[in-house]
């Protein structure tokens, strides 16, 4: 239905797809996030991982409480983490200058992989766009 | 060589909008996301050379949650998996947020 | 100016109401002043006039709409609601709103009336 | 029945210090600080009418840290002493941040 | 040398004030605020509390971390909470919307007391002047 | 396009410096990509610009200027920067930068050296 992917030559597809977040739970700015991601993967888009950086890394606290009848993101991460793999990639100075230190491991939700901004130089490099939101 | 122009802030709060104004293209697609709906009937608009031919979309249900009405003869409705094959279709993207 | 003043609390409301949090962080100050009967009036500039539009539906990107929240201000005796006609008109707007009891005030109108309040608070 | 307008955003980035010139009542009292250094040269400054008797004040310290000039014939050159005492001789105050 | 206080008639001086903090550690708009509050301290005005709102709150969040070269906007309020008295009070909800919990009570700097909304109330009430940094 | 394409990154900044972060998460992210030996641009555009300027000193109000870092782009082979023309006029501000090697460009060149670019992340 969807054509996902662009052919440049012959022998070269261009679907490697890379996100980066730096915008903070609470606000709808992450639904439109993650309904970006979660359509890119549903169609099959190859998404190499998801980079928090800025205001984004308040996405890996687990100590968050957003009331129960709002939106929680936090839950779907988990969804497409479990059901795609998908890599989730903490920029970890930003996260301790938001108070999230991963001395306490329990401050992170698992789902999470501890990471500097060198994730963000391989993630550039392996994908075809990266795109922030 | 195309770029796309992911558009999330009201261009009567910020200056992004105008900004991502200022470095178009000939056949750059310009899609208007989140709060970027507010900028449908912006004066700025009005300031895009013809000759560029750019082209100017919407993500339906963001301007709809927002009571912002969509004049078809100027942008294409379009909804979250086009915004995805435009990622590709594009050689780059700029987020302006 | 006696000890016996009564305060007011003017609520200045400048942010669209979706992707920012400041409606809804402003709204629960209403709220607040409201139920501990505090005289609390509400100012609309800026982009802060799109939380009073008609026919807008949050649940489509799944907001949980604090703007309906607006029809309890009666219940709180919060009936002082203001929104800025420059503002409206420079986005085209008509003055067609999800609530009662809003008055559209001309600019100098507007300014006049936040005067009337001890303390001001911008969102 | 005077107002304290503390600006601290840059005018070529939102929509703040208009909404602030919008709100101006005669002998209100304008300080620029932080980012609000930047609209010392901004063309909305001469949007005010001389007739409302505007102060316009500035934080010396927030304006050089900037490397932005004070033009001593337009604005009075204050410390953060001065605006703690603003705060108390005006009757009421509001931040545009 | 300055004159701090405004009275107004005879017998009512207006010299109390309360300041609401909505800006984070991590950025210069804080040292502002600061700077305006230890100013007004040292120039007796009667500072009857500081309330933490919005991204604010991440000034109680006791692990956050700034570098050390950086500014320590902790220590400052720290010296001020010793040196004055100066109440500070943290609005819970604003706090757990961004991963500041009270069930675990060392994720909150002990010097700030954990109150809500209706201390914003009491300080409007109060205070002559509040003040929004 | 083959395989073997070199990427390069342009970062575009677009905010003051010292009352918000990007400045400083965006050199950041320039400092890693040259470490690795990848083509990093510096874009300067809208109030970005004001963080190019000569004379400013963060130390007056207790920031830790990282724009003296900028004096490092040379060591980590960072030497393209290009500043938009039409933003240092609008704000009427001089071609006096406290670094060296800074291009200034009008809107057209400007807008033609970002399409040289694969990824653009703007701050």
């Amino acid at each position: 239905m969807y054509n996902f992917s662009c052919t440049i030559f012959r022998n070269k597809t261009v679907n490697k797809l890379a996100v980066m977040i730096t915008t903070p739970p609470y606000s709808n700015l992450s639904v439109t996030a993650l309904d970006y991601i979660e359509t890119a993967l549903k169609n099959g888009v190859e998404l190499i991982g998801v980079f928090f950086y800025q205001d984004g890394v308040l996405h890996a606290d687990a100590h968050v409480q957003i009331a129960s009848d709002e939106f929680q993101a936090i839950s779907h991460w988990r969804k497409l983490h479990q059901a795609y793999k998908l890599p989730l990639y903490l920029c970890i100075t930003a996260a301790e200058k938001r108070g999230i230190s991963d001395e306490q491991t329990q401050n992170i939700s698992p789902i999470f992989t501890i990471s500097g901004l060198g994730e963000l130089v391989e993630l550039s490099t392996m994908a075809d766009r990266l795109v922030q939101f | 060589m195309a770029t796309l122009h992911i558009v999330r802030q009201s261009a009567y709060n910020t200056d992004d909008f105008a900004q991502c104004l200022q470095v178009l293209n000939t056949n750059d697609v310009i899609v208007f996301i989140d709060d970027g709906c507010y900028n449908l009937q912006h004066s700025l608009l009005n300031t895009i050379e013809s000759s560029k031919n750019i082209q100017l979309q919407v993500i339906t249900q963001h301007a709809s949650a927002r009571a912002v009405s969509i004049n078809d003869a100027i942008f294409t409705k379009i909804t979250m998996d086009d915004l995805v094959s435009l990622t590709f279709e594009n050689d780059r993207v700029i987020t302006w947020q | 100016m006696a000890d016996t003043l009564i305060k007011s609390l003017a609520l200045l409301n400048t942010k669209a109401p979706y992707s920012n949090t400041a409606g809804k962080d402003a709204l629960d100050i209403a709220l607040i002043f409201g139920s501990f009967e505090q005289k609390v009036s509400l100012f609309f500039q800026g982009d802060g006039v799109w939380q009073l539009m008609a026919g807008q539906n949050g649940s489509i990107i799944s907001v949980k709409d604090y703007l309906k929240t607006f029809a309890a201000f009666e219940f709180y005796d919060i009936d002082t609601i203001y929104v800025c006609q420059t503002s409206l008109t420079q986005r085209n707007l008509p003055a067609n709103f999800h609530i009662e009891q809003v008055q559209v005030l001309n600019q100098q109108a507007f300014a006049q009336q936040l005067t009337l309040h001890q303390t001001i608070l911008r969102f």
